[in-house]
């Protein structure tokens, strides 16, 4: 039972964080390998206007929403909009390069050691018990929860929403979305506030749960497995691809051996890349289009 | 593939003249120059500048592999570190288990390489971009787990522990040795892929970058080629491990993170795609750049007082800089080196003759 | 009154190559316009000029004007272009593989727009292609290439444009498809007065709907006129519309001799 | 273009300020210190540097030793060995400090001390848990004032359980996956059977987890009702916060790093235990005091509890300077820190105390913290007991 709800809970982070990668990928091709970091600085934020308005929850969660969204467009409008039309190989080493920027900012500002918005928040993280005795803490079932949240909106507002439908079109042929009147940059501004969004929420929930502090960034990076997995251009993939690495993970943690879990998605991604390298649930041409 | 203009009145007369890798009498005496200063510079460095150009040297070999992959080959790869990392055990575990002389496990590094160079090719072989990159990446850390597992389950709790190599009956310690030692590597390695560039391999990496299916049609048997360029690439990189390990005297997996690759992957964008020059200029900016940074923080006064903050700050500037280098200079560092160049060339006209403007 | 007004349009690509040398025409509000010529006459260099799509292709205006309802327009980003009114529907690329018909008709639709106006259009268009009402929840990609056709002018229709332009209409198509495309063109010209630039290699489809011509040959106009004069001038029915006069000549002899007759007559 | 300027100008002004950089300072005490201020471990090794710098900067302040100013010289290593080596190097050959300190990974050991021997500079481990090295027989150059070090925690620790535990031990161990973190823990497994303890389950955790609950699930389904965690501090407490939310009530054992004393007050858990060699400030002892204004006065951005282990390197520094005299040589500072001993003035159980082969200490003094909800503070579970070093 408690293997259950592990798995449940880590394939809702995985998710949750992998979905940034494959929001950002559709429309734009690139591999966002700051997203890690982002969603870092998210928590930040987060923690930053905790302490701001000590005790008033509420609107410490909405700035630091706000604040993270309004980071996904500032990172287009600033760097990555130079960079379409470059090389794809550029636009991703930028990304890294924002990266380091980022980390290198966080310890400047917040220094190095950890902290917990949870405290400076003024909430508790009591655990529930759920079916079969298995147990589970507040924060993590708020990321379950909120994976399920996220996911939702996105599908309903990709198949259903103008601008989402605007989206796919702009992913699938940015020429003809431009000659139809889209406005291209508008929506890879979409895509990176909504990824960065979503990343910045794993990391709050994240933070919230376990405290705060630079491992974050290492665990957006293993998020990219499950992201690749599923096939980067589909979010059912992102979706089943975290449950498949969750899953394999948590399994060789209780019944192999624990050092493995940090190798074992990388393995599952090899594995996926030799049977079938456009992923679960991604589209063939993918491959040549990159 | 040179695009550098030169002085009116030069003209090519024969084949050989285009074979040669020095074309013009100019370009020897600069080289020759310049070599000389290589060989100098020892005397009169202290011996920090030493271990600094040891570590350009290094840098070089391992920018040039990965410049051939990255910029000719036009594989892209992040598995760098972990080649690194396999050239380096080979050197750590052959010397632990068998007390292997260096002219032992130099070759076995390069050979352990090659076969890494395959299997890292492996997937080169259906993916492209960004899968390959990926998959690389992945190899990067099972690479790195299974050294871990090497040095805990055998108890090196503080990394490997190497002597260093002997020649004969002395041992090379002393700075100066490391320095020429490496320079001979980081020279021998360009001339390698100076040469490799000029063979029919050298050509038809050159045709699968540009466009893989056309380079198909023309007969360019894929596979094959990017096989050996993993190969080649990966078994330089291994030597560059080795050699670290070597000069370092001691291996541990903390040494190689991604941090390692990016940075690698950093000295070949900032050094500018496609040019031998490039990954040089590279590898010297991206390991001196935070030593000055460094050393320009600590020169402000009362640095000290707020040392955790400054580090932070030079951090990030390493990240500042590669995405200034992005956005402004696509062309990297060698871009700047023609323009100044062209600039006394072409002086006093401002614009160079239209053919072979662009590489 | 002119809509489109093009004047000594010059367009230069990678810097060196001057694909259209100085061109100039204008078209009439709700004409439909035939743009005729051979390959590499520059119909399309001129087409995209319009659309603003030249930046993508290393190319620029280099001289001359394109004034769209008194506004110049050169150099212009496309969405700015399409939402001024030019649309234009490519030559291949035309629709969006992975969206249904709906989707496509639906994704160029401008925010702002209300639901009403949406649906407005929508029932427009099924009316114009009551076939793609069938085909609604079709796969993009899966449609035939009429279909396809179809769905790309439908789409551009979804953006209120008022001068349509359409590359290679009948470019792989058969000949039965073409002309019930060609009445549809004609037919939506009627009812919502819309202006049309068509680019042809055939200038039979053309000029059986257009009101008037150009004929390009390497980046000049080298003849215009209404379409029944075009139709009747001899060197349209010798080259293009293919009608035996006389002895042959060579493709590039009657050129040079053309050119000959612009200089010196 | 303007961009390319920027550039090229940016490089410039570097290159020309680090000349500038490359200064000596002439008659001063000239100490190197290299740390890991950023990177992974910074929020474990750089506090100890401040504590140091704070330290020295009062001495300086109060005009020095024997009249001399202490410069020292911090680099950053990030925690990576080649960063760590080139810096040794710096400091040792560019800077010539006659005493280089270590603040970081274990990781960074071998390539420092390497270039120490080399240089024949002795280097002193502040922060950074001690090597096998420093114990006797020691290394003629090695020196360790840290708190921690493996095999007498593992020894004080099983002790302290084997007196505290009422029935039989069913006991769960927790490593961080790092070579140094896996001995310590596979050490002290061994150690358990001698003393009739059943180790139930062992946990090797990697270093960046997304959630710790997998491998707390493991540790609860072995039901152990004691826990030992020698890890890094983020190991050891997300591990038992871990468990607590899997609703586990037994107690739990971890090494009390410079974090603990914070940690303990947010987490108020009665059955949390710190064992640790230094001293918590609740106790308010008039060092205590003074290390805390003087962390206020300086406005450093870590909390004062975290400045004790620099504190206590900065009194080693002290008084191993004194000793040496001026002009103080490498060779001059190695001989006197041979004959160290220094009064740690209640932060540690006792002196401090170095000889010809011990670089460690004579006797390690251990002491335990928890919760305690009755009083809602943070009370002595065990006060000092002393280990003989031999």
């Amino acid at each position: 039972m408690q293997l259950a709800v592990n798995i449940i809970v880590l394939a809702a982070i995985y998710a949750l964080l992998a979905c940034g990668y494959v929001l950002i990928y559709r429309v734009s091709r690139v591999m966002n390998m700051a997203h890690g970091e982002l969603s870092m600085l998210g928590a930040y934020l987060l923690f930053a206007a905790a302490t701001v308005f000590a005790h008033h929850p509420i609107p410490a969660l909405i700035i630091a929403i706000l604040m993270s969204i309004s980071t996904g467009v500032m990172v287009y409008v600033v760097l990555m909009r130079r960079m379409t039309g470059e090389m794809v190989l550029a636009a991703i080493l930028t990304t890294i390069a924002l990266g380091i920027l980022l980390r290198g900012l966080v310890v400047l500002i917040w220094s190095a050691s950890e902290q917990h918005p949870l405290q400076s928040l003024g909430f508790t993280n009591p655990s529930l018990a759920v079916f079969g005795g298995a147990r589970i803490s507040t924060c993590a079932a708020l990321i379950v929860l909120m994976a399920a949240l996220v996911y939702g909106s996105l599908f309903g507002f990709l198949r259903f929403g103008r601008w989402g439908v605007r989206m796919r079109a702009a992913g699938q042929n940015p020429l003809l979305a431009a000659q139809r009147g889209i406005n291209l940059h508008a929506i890879y501004a979409l895509a990176w506030s909504l990824s960065t969004l979503t990343g910045s929420i794993a990391g709050m929930l994240i933070a919230l749960d376990s405290g705060l502090d630079q491992s974050m960034v290492v665990i957006g990076l293993k998020a990219f497995a499950p992201a690749l997995v599923g096939g980067l251009d589909s979010l059912l993939g992102a979706l089943f691809g975290a449950l498949i690495v969750a899953s394999s993970e948590v399994l060789a943690i209780h019944y192999v051996d624990p050092l493995l879990s940090d190798v074992v998605p990388f393995l599952v991604l090899i594995a996926m890349l030799i049977v079938r390298p456009w992923g679960l649930f991604g589209t063939r041409e993918e491959l040549d289009r990159v | 593939m040179s695009s550098r203009p030169r002085a009116s009145g030069y003209f090519r007369t024969d084949y050989a003249a285009d074979y040669a890798l020095l074309g013009t009498r100019s370009a020897r005496i600069w080289v020759a120059l310049f070599s000389l200063a290589l060989l100098l510079f020892p005397l009169v460095a202290s011996p920090f500048q030493l271990d600094l150009a040891c570590q350009v040297f290094l840098a070089s070999v391992g920018a040039l592999s990965l410049m051939l992959l990255m910029g000719y080959a036009g594989q892209i790869s992040l598995g760098h570190a972990g080649l690194i990392a396999a050239g380096a055990f080979t050197v750590g575990i052959l010397f632990r288990e068998t007390n292997a002389p260096f002219w032992l496990t130099l070759p076995a590094s390069a050979l352990v390489g090659a076969l890494l160079g395959v299997i890292f090719g492996l997937p080169s072989l259906r993916l492209r971009g960004l899968y390959l990159a990926v998959s690389t990446l992945a190899l990067h850390f099972v690479v790195i787990y299974i050294g871990g597992e090497y040095e805990t389950r055998r108890g090196f709790s503080t990394g490997i522990m190497i002597d260093p190599p002997q020649l004969g009956s002395l041992s090379v310690t002393d700075g100066r040795a490391w320095y020429f030692i490496l320079l001979v590597a980081a020279a021998s390695t360009l001339l390698v892929c100076l040469n490799l560039l000029r063979t029919r391999s050298g050509r038809a990496w050159r045709a699968i970058r540009t466009h893989e299916t056309v380079a198909e049609t023309l007969g360019i048997g894929i596979a094959a080629y990017k096989l050996l360029a993993f190969v080649i690439s990966s078994s330089i990189t291994a030597v560059a491990g080795a050699l670290f390990a070597y000069y370092r005297g001691f291996v541990s997996v903390e040494a190689f993170s991604l941090f390692l690759t990016i940075q690698y992957v950093a000295m070949v964008i900032v050094g500018g795609m496609g040019s031998l020059l490039g990954a040089l200029l590279g590898a010297a900016f991206v390991t001196i750049f935070p030593y000055v940074i460094e050393s320009a923080l600590l020169a402000l006064p009362g640095a000290q007082g707020f040392a955790s903050m400054l580090f932070a700050v030079n951090y990030a500037a390493f990240g500042l800089v590669m995405i200034l280098f992005l956005l402004l200079e696509p062309l990297g560092l060698v871009g700047i080196w023609r323009r100044i160049q062209s600039y006394f060339l072409l002086w006093p006209y401002r614009h160079r003759p239209a053919a072979g403007a662009h590489q | 009154m002119t809509l489109l007004d093009v004047q000594k349009l010059e367009v230069v690509y990678h810097r060196s190559i001057t694909a259209v040398q100085g061109i100039s025409f204008a078209i009439r509000a709700a004409q439909i316009v035939a743009l005729l010529g051979t390959n590499g006459a520059g119909k399309t260099t001129t087409l995209r000029a319009i659309s603003g799509f030249l930046g993508l292709d290393d190319a620029r205006v280099s001289e001359g004007a394109i004034v769209f309802k008194g506004e110049h327009t050169e150099n212009e980003l496309p969405h700015r272009n399409t939402a001024r009114g030019i649309v234009l529907v490519p030559e291949r690329d035309k629709v969006f593989p992975n969206l249904t018909v709906s989707e496509n008709l639906i994704a160029p639709i401008p925010h702002g727009v209300t639901a009403a106006e949406q649906r407005r259009r929508e029932t427009l268009v099924y009316q114009f292609f009551p076939q793609l009402r069938d085909l609604r929840q079709r796969i993009g990609g899966l449609l035939s290439g009429g279909e396809r056709q179809m769905l790309a002018v439908a789409s551009a229709i979804m953006c209120a444009p008022e001068l349509l332009l359409v590359d290679e209409l009948s470019l792989g198509l058969a000949p039965v498809v073409v002309s019930e495309l060609l009445q549809r063109l004609s037919e939506i010209r009627r009812e919502l007065g819309l202006t049309i630039l068509i680019v042809e290699q055939s200038a039979p489809v053309a000029l059986e709907i257009a009101d008037y011509g150009y004929v390009m040959e390497n980046g000049h106009i080298v003849l215009d006129g209404t379409a029944e004069r075009l139709r009747a001038h001899p060197d349209i029915q010798e080259f293009y519309l293919g009608r035996e006069s006389g002895e042959r000549r060579s493709y590039r002899e009657i050129k040079q001799y053309r050119r000959r007759r612009r200089w010196y007559g | 273009m303007m961009g390319r300027l920027l550039l090229g100008a940016g490089a410039a002004a570097l290159a020309i300020t680090a000349q500038i950089a490359a200064v000596h300072a002439q008659d001063a005490y000239v100490i190197g210190v290299t740390g890991a201020l950023t990177g992974p471990s910074s929020g474990t090794n750089g506090p100890p540097i401040e504590g140091l710098r704070l330290y020295v900067d009062r001495l300086n302040a109060a005009g020095g030793i024997n009249g001399k100013k202490i410069q020292l010289n911090i680099l950053d290593d990030q925690a990576e060995p080649s960063k760590a080596a080139a810096n040794a190097k710096r400091l040792l050959s560019q800077d010539n400090v006659s005493l280089l300190i270590l603040s970081s990974l274990s990781s960074t050991y071998a390539p420092v001390v390497a270039e120490s021997k080399r240089a024949n500079v002795p280097l002193m481990f502040m922060g950074a848990v001690c090597p096998k090295e420093v114990y006797p027989p020691a290394e003629a150059l090695q020196f360790c004032t840290t708190a921690y070090a493996g095999g007498y925690d593992s020894r004080a620790t099983l002790d302290f359980i084997k007196t505290a535990a009422a029935g039989p031990v069913k006991l769960g161990l927790v490593a961080m996956a790092i070579p140094l973190s896996r001995g310590e823990i596979d050490y002290a497994e061994e150690r358990a059977k001698t003393m009739a303890m059943t180790t139930v389950d062992k946990e090797v955790i990697p270093p960046p987890t997304a959630d710790y609950t997998p491998f707390a699930t493991k540790l609860k389904d072995a039901n152990a009702n004691w826990v030992f965690s020698w890890a890094p501090w983020v190991t050891e407490v997300k591990t038992f916060e871990a468990l607590r939310r899997l609703d586990w009530q037994d107690n739990y054992i971890a090494w009390s790093h410079i974090e603990a004393e914070g940690e303990l007050a947010r987490l108020k858990d009665g059955k949390l235990y710190v064992i640790g060699a230094n001293s918590f400030f609740q106790d308010r002892l008039p060092v205590h005091m003074e290390i805390a204004d003087a962390v206020k006065k300086a406005s450093i951005r870590y909390p004062a509890e975290q400045m004790t282990e620099g504190w206590i390197g900065g009194l080693v520094l002290e008084s191993a300077l004194q000793k040496a005299g001026w002009p103080a040589d490498a060779g001059k500072v190695r001989a006197a820190l041979e004959s160290v001993s220094v009064d740690t003035k209640g932060l540690r159980g006792g002196p401090l105390e170095w000889s010809k082969d011990n670089h460690f200490r004579a006797r390690q003094y251990y002491r335990v913290y928890r919760w305690d909800e009755a009083k809602s503070a943070i009370v002595q579970a065990k006060d000092w007991t002393a280990y003989d070093v031999q």
